[in-house]
């Protein structure tokens, strides 16, 4: 029953053409001419205007460039560091009351005070994080849920700022052709900031570290990795750009009130866009905002005005959770199918 | 023919993967003591694997007593008698060690005995006894494993299958673990086991296997395994072995 | 010739399902009864109506779309001042005649949108006003309320009511600017002193009992109740029943609905609920040109939905008339003349709706339109102020005694 | 080099370490052994402070240590493995690997992650211990042995001062144990200290200068590895008859 | 002291209901490590098997709750076969599982908004608007008798964990998967059980909630985080520790909604979670995590 074993030697080398058979190899050839081109794309588009009345299209891309924005800040925490949060919409909201106090009270423009509210958030974050980061898995989502219920209940009995009634934010003076354009190169510019913030951090060795924090903390830490403040200063980073977000949002609303960023849909929303499109890799939260955004525009399209709205809402998202549980792009890589263009990590 | 359990020309990966184990074969003997070993990767761990039900079969076939094994879930194959301690330790650590012990005994139709048996086993094993209520957890790796090997007594198995159970316990547990091993074997239960410990696991059993590659590359009494010097080179750490 | 498109976005699911829901009914019954009778110039009205969610930012969205995507002509407004509030700031951009079945928070009109008409009596500040009025004419002197409870959801309606009860100045957050001030306050001009009074959050709040018992403890002869929704009258009630409340006058902000009614049974005798609209008030309006009454709308909407019609379906009908009435009265559905033609309107020459006449101040807020004020009694809510416009009131009953 | 004096360590009721010093030379190979939960992991553990201690001080070089965070310590040159090997799911072997290297300060923080001299390092290492086939495979796909190495193979890119191994040679096919002594003694010689927690006494006699026995918590003999085996005390607790007939 | 005395009461009366709304919640994640979203969909639902009842036939609640224990069991099983039983396997994507059950959560709200729309139901026997005066303090009857049921069950539920041959195999399958298998538990027997068990007290939760709250499909959003926070504060998937938190909550609650104000009665729960995190993140009842 023995098999071909004369010699040592023999099984020496049988046992390297063994190994080099079942040795991966990795893959670094990556496109970057692609999201050039398409950010290219984006920022030509508003020419159309000159030809009819795209506002609608305009708002979609200005849309879903928000979501891209906060879902690929989301990321760097939930995605890269494992720590998922249901509360993020907190600094969605923190970013725009601050920037939008400042417009209302002094007419600064958020475009102008967003990268501050950018630094506040951060700041905010980095606070909230020292606290809540000290609890791991489904104790943090629920921390983070607490959060965005005591944020709640802070901003609604806040008078200064309206409490639950809100406030109403000056709309700019341009006019209805041209009255989205600020906010939607800011929306482009900031996402594209995002996607190649998350790009840098993927790549670095702060990300790297990340990554070995979401897997195992303990490991981590006596790997020679200062766990703590790579959390916190991620939970910083990724609060900074959903805040930026929030900022400008607000004065594009023209309204600011407690319950249009702190309702759960928002923070789901940008949970959702990460895991649909892959929790952990660049190109996902932006593929999976333009699916989300895409869907509920189908949604409302076509099925309008009823329940059945929620209920496939809910219907795709477990369909995509159960079947591609790593993300449309987390999936793809995995099975070998991603095609270059999209591969962004 | 004397075999009980028979591995023939088995194909097993994880997953989607490759296939780890491509044409192991394997026969054991009733009542003896069998020990496989080879270098770290090779698919020891693996075969045990997927001969109690936790890996699917491929290509080939495993017959218990003429019967086939494939796609029977593991809680099956330990009904047909077939017991096995993996190498990460299968204990529930949030447990104390009492009820681990009668976690092992789960399986057993007629529970009246459990605890008396339980306390048999106790009695062999003293650090079981007196850390009785203490989260299996949190006891020392050496600990863990007396806990797991204790455990699978319980039951009086046909097929014990060990994943290196000599792993991180004291030279003098060692000894006590190979010396329990030939006891269950004399017990007429059969032993399978993967060894690290190579020399210590061949001197102690009747049999011994080579794999490598996903393969078995060698088979035969114990005794001649230790004394092949290609094996001695390759896998028991040279010429120091001898 | 084409169809005339009209859009309304509406919260059909969400916190303000249930309002939402009525208020697609009330539009569609009445772009069903237009077009029924020949169109408004001529053109079929086509519905579009969309699902925000109840969330402001789907709300301005949707209503772009309409504007953008689908070429409406004209719109309706949506539901809870919540969600009116930030529409009202697109719907002046893109130079959009405003009619609004609800929002009435004094704030939203003291922005300076042109073009923003309030389809229900008045702001949210004055509904105080009926509250005073039915102390004032209906309770017999001696017997009138001494101390108050005055209980409200923080909500935008709710808190508009509690300031002018409570004799609040209203500020624009924005700037801190004073858009009204409102002292004394309707409780206080009757005399009436507060002796508790609590806010509970919008979202979550579980404690109703505990709230009850405060307010019965507190000894209040009136209670006032300013919920944001007839599920929280509801759970009030039910609170104030338990606890065995026994106060003089209950008024509450919400609780005409049936739900309300199988929600809470006998304890709703005798609950004071202020109301844009009742189905016995004698409204005659016009639509398509012919006469229309409340009546016909009563009976139209059990027809079409099987139930009786409150509110909800109503003020919505009213906006669709309103809107209907502009277009004839522009000629087109230019919003520029319709605002034009509807900012014209008198008390002699007002629009017509099943909610009676309106006419509009600079504002945008109706003129001289008083709330009505309704009871339920024998399971029925019967309207029972004011007493001096129109034929079929009923009597208040008081004291309310216990729930 | 380290010093842990009067380091104790209770659970509860169970005093896993219990008031143990003891001293590891510079560049000095020190074993640690003792019986089967005599505390020897638990006191790794408190070294490396994976757990804080209940008392005593653990000093590196003179300063005390047992204050600091983790991955402070790992960064003044003290790493470990663990005894049941942790490794990080979904990562690569190499960047398992990776991970471990030293990073300079802030600035290194944005450094790209798999710079290529790293990259080669960890391969070399990889290399070396003969697992370079799994440098791209998912760190919780391997077996036993193939963690232990990777988790060694991390350890090495390091570059550490003083290393502590928690049963390195546990489940290590015995071929392969041989070049890692070889290597253990390379290192050593380059002047890198090593604690070592072993329970293969025949690996332990061979390797150490120094050997500490630990029992219950405390320890029972410190000495050259010839005393210990002539220790009535460490062969009645620990090695039972085997040694004699491994020699 | 009658104000004190009151308060208490009023807040141990909501506690009894809110432990047994939590504790379905903490078995599942007891067992599975799923933290079922979805949980406070499926106490609405089991509301609305109660409301049918009552409204139709005029069944009382209390005897409705065997119904929806045993509806929302079978729709637990349904949904194990369908949804979780692949996510069971793998537990490498066990944080999906939390998204997934929000999935589930939007799918029932829908479906239940679909099929009684969003009007708020509230069942009403006699016993919800009354009351036991003493004196000048009274109990409320309806939650003194959903109090008094929400523990007898938990008590039964607890019994049944520790002493049976199943709670056993659910204890075990919890911790190690694998070791469970191998000891001949049919582990995704324990898992689809332990699961319809976990609905099925979303169901008695239903049927009490169905008398003490109104309800409407959209209200379960308002629970997640209330319910959350007693689970974490219990320290995750303990049992004793939702029981416990639930009372101390209420009752804090209460106090805080008379003394301070009914706006911050609700923050006490999320206020609460955020102090209990900072100083014992394991919550009461949890076990300690390792590196602190
Ligand atoms: N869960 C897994 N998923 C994918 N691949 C795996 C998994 N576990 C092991 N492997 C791969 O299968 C191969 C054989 O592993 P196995 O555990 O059978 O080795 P072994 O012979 O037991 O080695 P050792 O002596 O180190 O325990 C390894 O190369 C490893 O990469
Ligand atoms: N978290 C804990 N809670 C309670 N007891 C513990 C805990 N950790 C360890 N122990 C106990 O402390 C003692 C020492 O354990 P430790 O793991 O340090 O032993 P060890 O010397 O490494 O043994 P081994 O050689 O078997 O690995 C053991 O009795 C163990 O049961
Ligand atoms: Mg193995
Ligand atoms: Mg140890």
């Amino acid at each position: 029953m023995s098999i071909a074993f004369q010699d040592t030697s023999n099984v020496l080398q049988a046992r390297a053409e063994h190994n080099a058979k079942l040795a991966l190899r990795a893959d670094r050839k990556r496109v970057t001419w692609f999201p050039v081109v398409v950010l290219g794309l984006l920022l030509a588009l508003p020419a159309l205007q000159f030809v009819g009345n795209y506002n609608y299209v305009l708002h979609l891309i200005l849309f879903t460039a928000c979501y891209a924005t906060m879902a690929s800040g989301w990321n760097i925490l939930g995605g890269f560091t494992g720590y998922i949060s249901l509360g993020h919409n907190v600094f969605f909201c923190i970013g725009g009351y601050f920037a939008g106090m400042i417009l209302a009270r002094y007419g600064v423009s958020t475009l102008v005070t967003a990268p501050l509210a950018g630094l506040i958030c951060a700041a905010v974050g980095y606070l909230i994080g020292r606290i809540t980061l000290k609890t791991r898995g489904p104790s943090f989502i629920i921390s983070s849920l607490a959060l965005v219920m005591i944020a709640r209940i802070l901003f609604d009995n806040w008078h200064f700022v309206g409490g639950a009634n809100g406030v109403a934010l000056p709309a700019n003076d341009l006019s209805v052709v041209w009255a989205k354009l600020p906010y939607y190169y800011a929306f482009v510019v900031l996402a594209a900031a995002a996607v190649f913030v998350s790009y840098k951090i993927k790549h670095s060795k702060f990300g790297l570290g990340l990554r070995a924090i979401s897997k195992d903390e303990i490991k981590a830490e006596s790997a020679g990795i200062d766990t703590r403040t790579y959390k916190t200063l991620a939970f910083a980073i990724s609060a900074a750009f959903v805040g930026m977000a929030g900022a400008i949002w607000g004065e594009y609303l023209t309204y600011i009130r407690p319950n249009i960023f702190l309702v759960i849909l928002v923070s789901v929303n940008m949970v959702l866009m990460c895991i649909l499109g892959g929790k952990g890799t660049v190109a996902g939260p932006v593929i999976g905002a333009i699916l989300i955004v895409a869907f509920n525009e189908i949604f409302v399209a076509t099925l309008g005005s009823s329940e059945l709205n929620i209920l496939a809402s809910g219907l795709i998202m477990a369909l995509a959770l159960m079947f591609f549980p790593l993300g449309v792009i987390g999936t793809l890589a995995a099975k070998h199918r991603l095609p270059r263009i999209l591969n962004w990590d | 023919m004397s075999e009980l359990l028979h591995v023939s020309n088995v194909t097993a990966g994880y997953g989607d993967g490759p296939a780890i184990l491509d044409g192991a074969e394997l026969t054991v003997e009733p009542g003896k003591v069998h020990c496989i070993i080879g270098p770290n990767g090779a698919g020891k761990s693996t075969l045990l694997k997927a001969i109690c039900g936790m890996l699917k079969v491929r290509k080939g076939d495993v017959l218990y007593r003429g019967e086939s094994l494939k796609g029977l879930r593991p809680d099956q194959v330990l009904r047909k008698g077939i017991c096995f301690v993996p190498q990460e330790r299968a204990l529930f650590p949030k447990m104390t060690v009492r009820e681990n012990m009668r976690m092992g005994g789960f399986s057993l139709p007629d529970t009246s005995n459990l605890e008396k048996r339980i306390d048999e086993i106790e009695e062999r094993f003293p650090i079981l006894k007196e850390r009785r209520d203490q989260h299996a957890g949190t006891m020392s790796g050496g600990q863990q494993q007396t806990l797991a090997m204790a455990r699978t007594m319980i039951l009086k198995p046909d097929i014990v299958m060990l994943d290196e159970p000599s792993l991180g316990l004291a030279p003098k547990i060692v000894q006590e673990m190979f010396d329990i091993m030939r006891m269950m074997a004399a017990e007429g239960i059969t032993i399978l086991l993967v060894e690290q410990n190579a020399l210590m696991g061949l001197k102690n059993s009747d049999w011994g296997v080579v794999l490598d590659l996903g393969k078995t590359l060698f088979s035969g009494p114990a005794k001649d395994v230790l004394q092949d010097p290609r094996i001695q080179d390759l896998y028991l750490g040279g010429s120091k072995a001898a | 010739a084409e169809p005339l498109k009209i859009g309304a976005s509406l919260p059909l699911t969400g916190g303000f399902s249930i309002a939402g829901t009525k208020h697609q009914q009330g539009y569609e019954l009445c772009v069903d009864t237009i077009n029924e009778r020949g169109g408004i110039l001529g053109r079929q009205v086509e519905l579009l109506v969309s699902d925000n969610r109840s969330d402001p930012a789907t709300a301005i969205n949707q209503y772009e779309r309409f504007i953008n995507v689908d070429g409406v002509e004209a719109v309706y407004g949506t539901f809870s001042s919540r969600l009116s509030f930030p529409v009202a700031s697109i719907l002046a951009k893109n130079n959009m005649v405003h009619a609004l079945p609800a929002g009435g928070a004094l704030r939203i009109y003291t922005q300076g949108h042109k073009n923003i008409f309030y389809f229900q009596p008045n702001a949210a500040e004055y509904v105080g006003a009926s509250l005073a009025g039915v102390i004032a004419d209906l309770v017999p002197e001696g017997e009138k309320p001494k101390t108050a409870a005055v209980v409200s959801a923080d909500d935008f309606f709710a808190n508009g009511v509690w300031s002018g009860l409570m004799g609040e100045k209203v500020m624009d957050p924005a700037d801190g600017s004073l858009v009204r001030d409102l002292a004394p306050g309707y409780l206080a001009e009757n005399d009436i002193e507060v002796v508790f009074s609590e806010r509970w959050p919008e979202e979550g709040y579980s404690d109703w009992l505990n709230l009850a018992n405060q307010v019965k403890r507190s000894g209040a002869e009136l209670i006032v109740g300013l919920t944001a929704s007839a599920e929280e009258a509801v759970q009030l009630t039910r609170a104030l029943k338990t606890v065995r409340a026994e106060p003089k006058l209950v008024y509450f902000s919400q609780g005409t609905q049936a739900e309300y009614l199988e929600g809470t049974g006998s304890s709703a005798e005798g609950v004071l609920v202020h109301t844009s609209w009742h189905k016995d008030a004698p409204f005659e309006s016009v639509l398509a040109g012919e006469p229309f009454s409340n009546t016909d709308f009563v009976a139209a909407y059990q027809e079409k939905f099987g139930a009786v019609p409150d509110e909800d379906a109503a003020i919505p009908f009213a906006v669709c008339q309103g809107i209907e009435q502009a277009i004839i009265g522009a000629g087109s559905t230019d919003n520029t003349a319709m605002g034009k033609w509807l900012s014209e309107r008198t008390k002699e020459n007002p629009v017509r709706t099943i909610l009676g006449r309106f006419n509009w101040d600079e504002l945008g807020l109706p003129a001289n339109k008083p709330f009505l004020m309704t009871q339920w009694n024998d399971g029925e809510l019967q309207f029972v102020y004011p007493t001096d416009e129109f034929e079929g009131v009923s009597a208040m009953s008081y004291p309310k005694g216990s729930f | 080099m380290l010093e842990v004096q009067s380091l104790a360590k209770h659970f509860g009721g169970i005093r896993a370490v219990d008031g143990c010093s003891f001293m590891v030379p510079k560049g000095s190979i020190t074993a640690l052994i003792g019986p089967n939960g005599a505390g020897k992991t638990t006191a790794f553990n408190c070294i490396s402070r994976t757990t804080q201690p209940t008392s005593g001080q653990v000093l590196l070089d003179g300063k005390r240590i047992d204050q600091l965070r983790p991955h402070k310590i790992t960064r003044m040159g003290l790493s470990r493995t663990f005894q049941i090997s942790r490794n990080l799911a979904d990562m690569t072997v190499l960047e398992n690997v990776i991970c471990q290297a030293r990073i300079g300060g802030w600035r290194d923080l944005f450094k790209p992650a798999l710079g290529a001299e790293e990259v080669d390092k960890a391969m070399e290492i990889l290399d070396f211990l003969g697992i370079t086939r799994i440098a791209f495979e998912d760190g919780s796909n391997l077996s036993y042995g193939q963690k232990k190495l990777m988790d060694l193979a991390a350890l090495l890119m390091s570059d550490p001062k003083i290393i502590l191994l928690d049963e390195p040679a546990g489940g290590v096919n015995p071929t392969l144990l041989e070049e890692i002594v070889g290597h253990i003694r390379k290192l050593n010689d380059q002047g890198m200290t090593v604690l070592i927690v072993e329970h293969n006494m025949d690996l332990v006699m061979r390797l150490s200068h120094k050997i500490v026995v630990m029992a219950q918590g405390r320890v029972i003999a410190d000495g050259k590895p010839e005393e210990i085996r002539e220790n009535p005390a460490v062969l009645d607790a620990y090695l039972g008859g085997v040694l004699e007939e491994a020699a | 002291m009658a104000d004190i005395l009151q308060t208490l009461i009023l807040g141990l009366a909501l506690g009894g209901v809110f432990a047994l709304m939590g504790s379905g919640l903490s078995l599942v994640f007891g067992v599975m490590r799923i933290v079922n979203l979805a949980h406070p969909v499926m106490i609405i639902a089991g509301a609305y098997v109660a409301y049918w009842g009552f409204k139709l036939y005029g069944i009382d609640p209390l005897v409705m709750l065997p119904v929806a224990i045993v509806i929302l069991a079978v729709i637990g099983i349904l949904l194990y076969k369908l949804v979780f039983e692949r996510e069971a396997r793998s537990a490498k994507y066990s944080e999906m599982t939390v998204l997934l059950t929000f999935a589930v959560a939007m799918i029932v709200e829908g479906a239940l908004g679909g099929l009684f729309t969003n009007t708020q139901r509230v069942t009403s026997p006699a016993y919800a608007t009354d009351a036991i005066f003493i004196g000048d303090v009274f109990i409320p009857t309806g939650q003194l008798y959903a109090g008094i049921l929400s523990l007898v069950i938990i008590a039964g539920l607890a019994l049944f964990l520790k002493y049976s041959r199943f709670g056993y195999a659910i204890r075990a399958t919890t911790q190690n998967r694998e070791a469970a298998e191998l000891l001949g538990v049919n582990v995704s027997m324990v898992a689809l059980v332990s699961f319809a068990i976990g609905i099925g007290l979303a169901g008695a939760a239903g049927s009490l909630v169905s008398f003490v709250f109104s309800f409407f499909p959209a209200k379960h959003w308002e629970w997640i985080a209330v319910l959350m926070s007693l689970v974490v504060l219990g320290g995750m998937g303990s049992l004793l520790g939702t029981v416990v938190a639930s009372f101390l909550l209420s009752v804090i609650a209460a106090f805080v909604g008379t003394y301070i104000g009914a706006t911050w009665s609700t923050m006490t729960f999320f206020l609460a979670l955020f102090l209990i995190l900072l100083v014992r993140p394991q919550g009461l009842f949890g076990e300690k995590p390792e590196l602190a």
